[in-house]
């Protein structure tokens, strides 16, 4: 067989390696988008009305329960629908321990504890299922909570427990600003450890067991124990989200704050923001959070424009704001480059043999279609 | 030398179909294995068994002399089994260089607490050595970066099995590794994967279509045709043999002849 | 006793109606392995289609009113089907599942949009009269409701065996490319699976609304009580769902009536799916004749 | 006359009234991989055609990409001059063909008789025709007729096998493409089967066969082509074939 015939044929998709343009030497215009990110978010509440305050804190608490979100969904592929249960978990528990002077500190740490427990008794039996039995169980818990355990006395208090707004390590959270200084800080915190775990073994794990379980166990992986880690860490995230909640509104919210339908409406901003980027939480929860004083102002229903916002991005095939801006990026890149990046084959080059192929003779009536090589052996002999 | 991986009696049966029947099969350490035979003769079941994707009906496998028969894959993986799949599996949403770090989860050595409070830099940068290292064996280093989806098809099964290599396996299991090569790929992976089987005294099952490049790189070959064993040997004792002949073209080597 | 008898009946009507839903979400599921969580919303819709637009504007009686509304409920399912799910289906079930969470979000918010949040009084086919046995009664339209889910379950069940679309959508559900190679539309038998799951939909809606209040709150107990169902029956089988949705109507009934604390009900339906969970083990991937 | 085999089969197929089937430059392909490439083949009314050629040379994605169950990435597809590609395979099989697929594809949790009626979903509102074509199968393969109220799951390979070729004639086509009929079916079986195709053959059905048993294909073949790595390395009758040693060399044996 003469290599010669297939080469020709390939000769355009090989030995065009990757060249990295400037454009796509990614990791110092990345760095600096973060860095600009992080001083803005810093900064501008000092030269904002107190007003914005209240917003900015509610998208730092979206931005939370986003990014639990975000871990859940992009990472490992699992959809709970039961988050807002787990938000007012934070909530009314958060309360009473800062009701009882349990530093906020301490607060966070135990409800983030408290939330991971409360998930380990769906996650335990449903992860372990594959298929969509953890999203079910996700939406019986939710219903659960909110019909059952949130109307408690003892679990919201009589008519609604006050929620004091005690200092985290030296911020106060009296103001609106202060509070939201305190949840930037745990947020960051929470995104730094994302970060970690994301670009080491544990992220890679989530995201191979998402694309094939199967390859996964062959790459001696145990699946459910990091299914059902990840789900509890997601849990703990989202209940101390509801901790700043209440916190928020200095009182805890009704059951109907905390319903399945929460649930589905903060499933929008993985969705909104991207679920394979982290900052897409911060995307979505913005989104969330901006979107309440806007539709307020034009007198439409948030849930509508947010139900209309999803499908709209589900439709478009990008992956949230931050899958689009990345695609944008490729395209540019590419444009600059002129042609999109292609890999070759992993054959070393000088092996191969681009001699043409050697046609013996054709044959037929019609002449061959344009470009066609018909190879064949003339076998001299006699009809008889 | 370990490596030494032994199946017994292996016989699996779905409903009305017996797919493997009693079928020996050993690798000894250091070796490289041919598994061939038509279509539908029970290759790919007889390899899913061996890595516990599929259940065995009955019969017994061993690892270096423990009984490996029913432990999940994952447990299998971990004794120093890795396999590739006939439909390359790769993972879609990472890099090439990701693929092939996953391949060190279990030698990873650091916690998951430790990785995400940032502590993890040492055991990254170990994984990633070895990566780069056997990147460069395979011819992947300048994809490294590369989206798995983007690669033409032939490299996506490179990666596939530089991954597995990355395991740092003593017994290396491959399924059709050629479906999806041209022919200079594929004689040039043959030559490769012996090479590499050498240097790191990894034993060897390849299923392979591509018999040119079995017979060249295989120390021995079983065959099996319609779930039973129908012959085993050195290159030279099969192609000499006119049942496995027969066997692949449904006659005699004389009746072929005419 | 005379207690006992009232809730069986009351679970047993509420129980057939998320039985409905729950068959709608099984053969769907069977087609395009997507699990429609609007299915409960596309009923409620279609409810209040019937109430406010069919009954209210347009005046007309109330049979013709009832096709209307299921009429309504089968181009919702199909809508869905063909502009939502079917786009975003390459994408993988995460998008689907999000996908109807969408339709769900957005169908639920259009009924507050456009007609308020008001949960009216829903006319029935059947009348309200009481038929009394023993102590206790049962209304007609509790025993037209059950009535009705059994003939409906019924002919789901003959048109799946008999019928030439039934016998296609069941080759579909267990190979659709077997499917394709034969030569069935699979798109359109698809498409007109998920008309029939949303006419279904609009029947349980229908049924369901003029026995218990509708809001936000029951809607969304409806889908879950009806998912449940289907999880009980693995998803695959249309007997078991229909069983699980009677079960789930009976323990809510009783445990509501009998602790009449609220939210009871849901918590003992948590309680049932977890132990369903814990007893159902894993298939083991790959045991399917791959080479054979 | 010194004219070979392959080149006088080529004559008599452009000389041929009318194919049956024609390709002409196909492509087939998944994502950014050609399976086939520019693949040019014919069947004439009432030939047997096998298709040759090791694992991975682009058999079964000819056959798919000819029914449109993969949507050819160019070329055309003919039936009886009339163009099929992109067209899906629903209308293929209106125009005649019918696909037997690879590792039988029947639906297992159906009876035999459901999994019959369904290859004749065209007919559907002539429930004579119907009969009398669920007639005509269980005679041409009464072992089916002995198990018509059995799941076909439950079938033995061999079983599975007629069944699925039984449902592809309940269409009444005029070219059946037969995807690896012998797959783990015993020699003693594959006889049998052949024996019914062959009589069908006589009856006036063209075949497109892929078959890994090549010598057993060549029997029974008027004319092979062998692919190789996606494109068509030989064509012409078995015999020329055997004389160049053509398939040996495809299969490297």
């Amino acid at each position: 067989m003469a290599p010669g015939v297939k080469n020709l044929k390939n000769a355009a998709d090989r030995g065009v390696k990757l060249t990295g343009g400037p454009l796509m030497s990614g990791k110092r215009v990345e760095a600096g988008g973060v860095l600009i990110l992080a001083i803005g978010l810093l900064v501008w509440p000092l030269v904002t009305p107190e007003v914005a305050h209240f917003y900015g804190s509610l998208s730092a608490i979206y931005a939370l329960i986003g990014l639990s979100l975000v871990i859940l969904v992009g990472w490992t592929g699992q959809i709970s629908l039961g988050h807002a249960a787990f938000v007012g978990c934070g909530c009314y528990f958060g309360a009473k321990l800062l009701n009882n002077d349990v530093p906020l500190v301490l607060t966070v740490v135990l409800i983030g504890l408290i939330g991971a427990a409360i998930s380990l008794i769906l996650g335990i039996p449903s992860l372990r299922l594959r298929g969509v039995y953890f999203t079910i169980a996700t939406l019986a818990f939710g219903a659960a909570c909110q019909q059952y355990f949130f109307t408690r006395s003892e679990v919201r208090g009589i008519a609604a427990d006050q929620v004091p707004r005690a200092n985290l390590v030296g911020i106060q959270t009296t103001t609106d600003r202060g509070l939201y200084y305190a949840v930037l800080v745990v947020l960051a915190i929470a995104l730094v450890l994302a970060y970690n775990t994301r670009r080491t073994d544990v992220g890679r794990v989530l995201f191979a067991i998402r694309d094939s379980e199967q390859a996964a166990a062959a790459m001696a992986i145990k699946i459910a124990p990091y299914k059902i880690g990840l789900f509890a860490a997601s849990a703990a995230l989202a209940s101390i989200a509801g901790l700043f909640y209440g916190m928020l509104f200095q009182a805890t919210p009704a059951p109907e704050q905390f319903s399945v339908l929460q649930s589905l409406f903060y499933l929008a901003m993985p969705v909104l923001g991207g679920a394979e980027a982290l900052l897409g939480a911060l995307v979505g929860g913005a989104f969330l959070a901006v979107g309440q004083p806007l539709v307020n102002l034009f007198d439409v229903r948030l849930f509508l424009m947010t139900s209309i916002a999803l499908l709209l991005t589900l439709l478009s095939g990008f992956d949230g704001v931050t899958g689009a801006l990345k695609a944008g990026r490729k395209a540019i890149a590419d444009a600059v480059r002129g042609e999109p990046v292609r890999y070759g084959s992993f054959v070393p080059h000088e092996e191969h043999d681009h001699s043409p192929p050697r046609v013996h003779a054709t044959v037929g009536e019609s002449p061959p279609p344009v470009g066609s090589v018909v190879r064949v052996r003339i076998v001299p002999g006699v009809r008889p | 030398m370990s490596g030494h991986l032994i199946g017994t009696g292996l016989t699996k049966r779905y409903a009305g179909l017996v797919a493997n029947d009693a079928v020996d099969i050993e690798v000894r350490p250091g070796e490289i294995v041919g598994l061939i035979g038509p279509n539908g003769a029970g290759k790919t079941t007889c390899f899913n068994c061996l890595t516990g994707a599929q259940k065995l009906t009955s019969g017994s496998i061993t690892l270096d002399g423990k009984v490996i028969t029913n432990l999940p894959a994952s447990e299998r993986a971990g004794m120093g089994m890795a396999r590739t799949f006939q439909q390359a599996q790769l993972f879609k949403h990472l890099s090439v260089e990701e693929n092939l770090l996953l391949g060190r989860h279990r030698h990873y050595g650091a916690s998951a607490l430790r990785a995400a409070i940032g502590l993890a830099g040492g055991a990254e940068r170990k994984a990633r050595d070895l990566v780069h290292s056997i990147a460069a064996q395979c011819g992947l280093t300048e994809v490294l970066v590369a989206p798995v989806g983007d690669l033409p098809f032939g490299t996506q099964r490179m990666v596939e099995v530089a991954r597995a290599i990355v395991l740092e396996p003593t017994v290396l299991l491959v399924d059709e590794p050629g479906a999806g090569m041209d022919s200079t790929e594929s004689a040039y992976f043959g030559a490769l994967l012996a090479r590499i089987s050498r240097e790191r005294d990894m034993s060897v099952l390849i299923i392979e279509h591509d018999v040119a490049m079995i017979l060249s790189i295989c120390d021995r070959i079983y065959v099996l045709n319609f779930g039973k064993l129908l012959a085993q040997g050195t290159p030279a004792d099969i192609r000499a043999n006119a049942e496995v002949r027969a066997a692949y073209f449904g006659s005699t080597v004389q009746e072929a002849a005419v | 006793m005379e207690r006992f008898f009232g809730y069986l009946v009351t679970g047993l009507a509420n129980g057939a109606i998320f039985a409905l839903v729950a068959l709608g979400v099984v053969v769907i599921y069977r087609v395009s392995r997507v699990i429609n969580l609007a299915q409960g919303a596309i009923g409620v819709f279609s409810a209040f289609v019937f109430h406010y637009t069919l009954m209210g504007d347009l005046g007309m009686p109330v049979a013709v009113a009832t096709a209307g509304a299921i009429l309504t409920g089968a181009v919702l399912g199909a809508g869905v089907e063909k502009f939502v799910v079917r786009p975003v289906q390459t994408r993988g079930a995460l998008a689907t599942l999000t996908a109807t969470t969408g339709v769900l979000l957005l169908l639920t918010e259009l009924t507050v949009q456009l007609w308020g949040p008001d949960n009216p009084v829903i006319a029935s086919v059947f009348p309200d009269t009481l038929v009394r046995i023993g102590n206790t009664g049962v209304t007609v339209h509790q025993i037209g409701t059950a009535g009705i889910v059994i003939v409906l379950a019924g002919g789901l069940y003959w048109m799946l065996a008999k019928t030439w679309v039934g016998v296609g959508i069941t080759a579909i559900a267990q190979d659709p490319g077997a499917a394709r190679i034969v030569g069935l539309p699979v798109r359109s038998i698809v498409t007109l699976t998920w008309a029939i799951g949303g006419a279904s939909a609009a029947v349980a809606g229908l049924m369901y609304i003029h026995l218990n209040s509708l809001d936000q709150i029951s809607l969304t107990f409806v889908l879950i009580s009806s998912l449940v169902a289907a999880a009980l029956g693995g998803f695959n089988s249309l007997p078991l769902a229909g069983a699980g949705g009677v079960a789930v109507g009976l323990i809510f009934s009783f445990g509501q009536g009998y602790q009449p604390v609220a939210g009871i009900g849901q918590l003992l339906v948590f309680i049932a799916l977890l132990g369903v969970l814990l007893v159902r083990s894993n298939k083991p991937q790959l045991d399917v004749v791959s080479e054979f | 006359m010194t004219m070979t085999d392959p080149v006088s089969a080529a004559v008599a197929a452009v000389t041929a009234a009318k194919p049956i089937l024609a390709t002409r430059a196909m492509d087939v392909g998944y994502g950014n991989v050609l399976a086939v490439r520019r693949l040019t083949l014919q069947v004439n009314p009432g030939e047997i055609v096998a298709l040759l050629g090791p694992n991975g040379a682009g058999k079964t994605s000819s056959l798919r990409g000819i029914t449109g169950l993969v949507r050819p990435q160019a070329g055309t597809v003919s039936v009886n001059g009339v163009r099929i590609d992109s067209r899906g395979p629903a209308v293929a099989v209106q125009a005649g063909l019918a696909h037997v697929p690879e590792g039988r594809r029947v639906f297992p949790e159906m009876s035999v008789t459901d999994n019959l009626r369904l290859g004749a979903w065209s007919a559907r509102r002539k429930q004579k025709l119907v009969d009398s074509r669920l007639a005509d199968a269980y005679a041409l393969f009464p072992r089916l007729a002995e198990r018509r109220g059995q799941l076909a799951g439950s079938m033995s390979g061999g079983e599975q096998q007629m069944l699925a070729i039984a449902r592809a004639l309940m269409s009444e086509p005029k070219l059946l493409l037969i995807d690896e009929l012998s797959l783990g079916l015993s020699p003693l079986v594959v006889d049998e089967i052949l024996a019914r195709l062959l009589e069908l053959n006589k009856e006036g059905l063209s075949i497109l066969l892929i078959e890994q048993f090549v010598h057993r294909a060549m029997e029974v073949s008027d004319r092979v082509y062998v692919l190789k790595k996606g494109h068509v390395a030989f064509s012409g009758t078995p015999a020329a074939a055997i004389r160049i040693g053509a398939v040996e060399e495809a299969y490297h044996l």
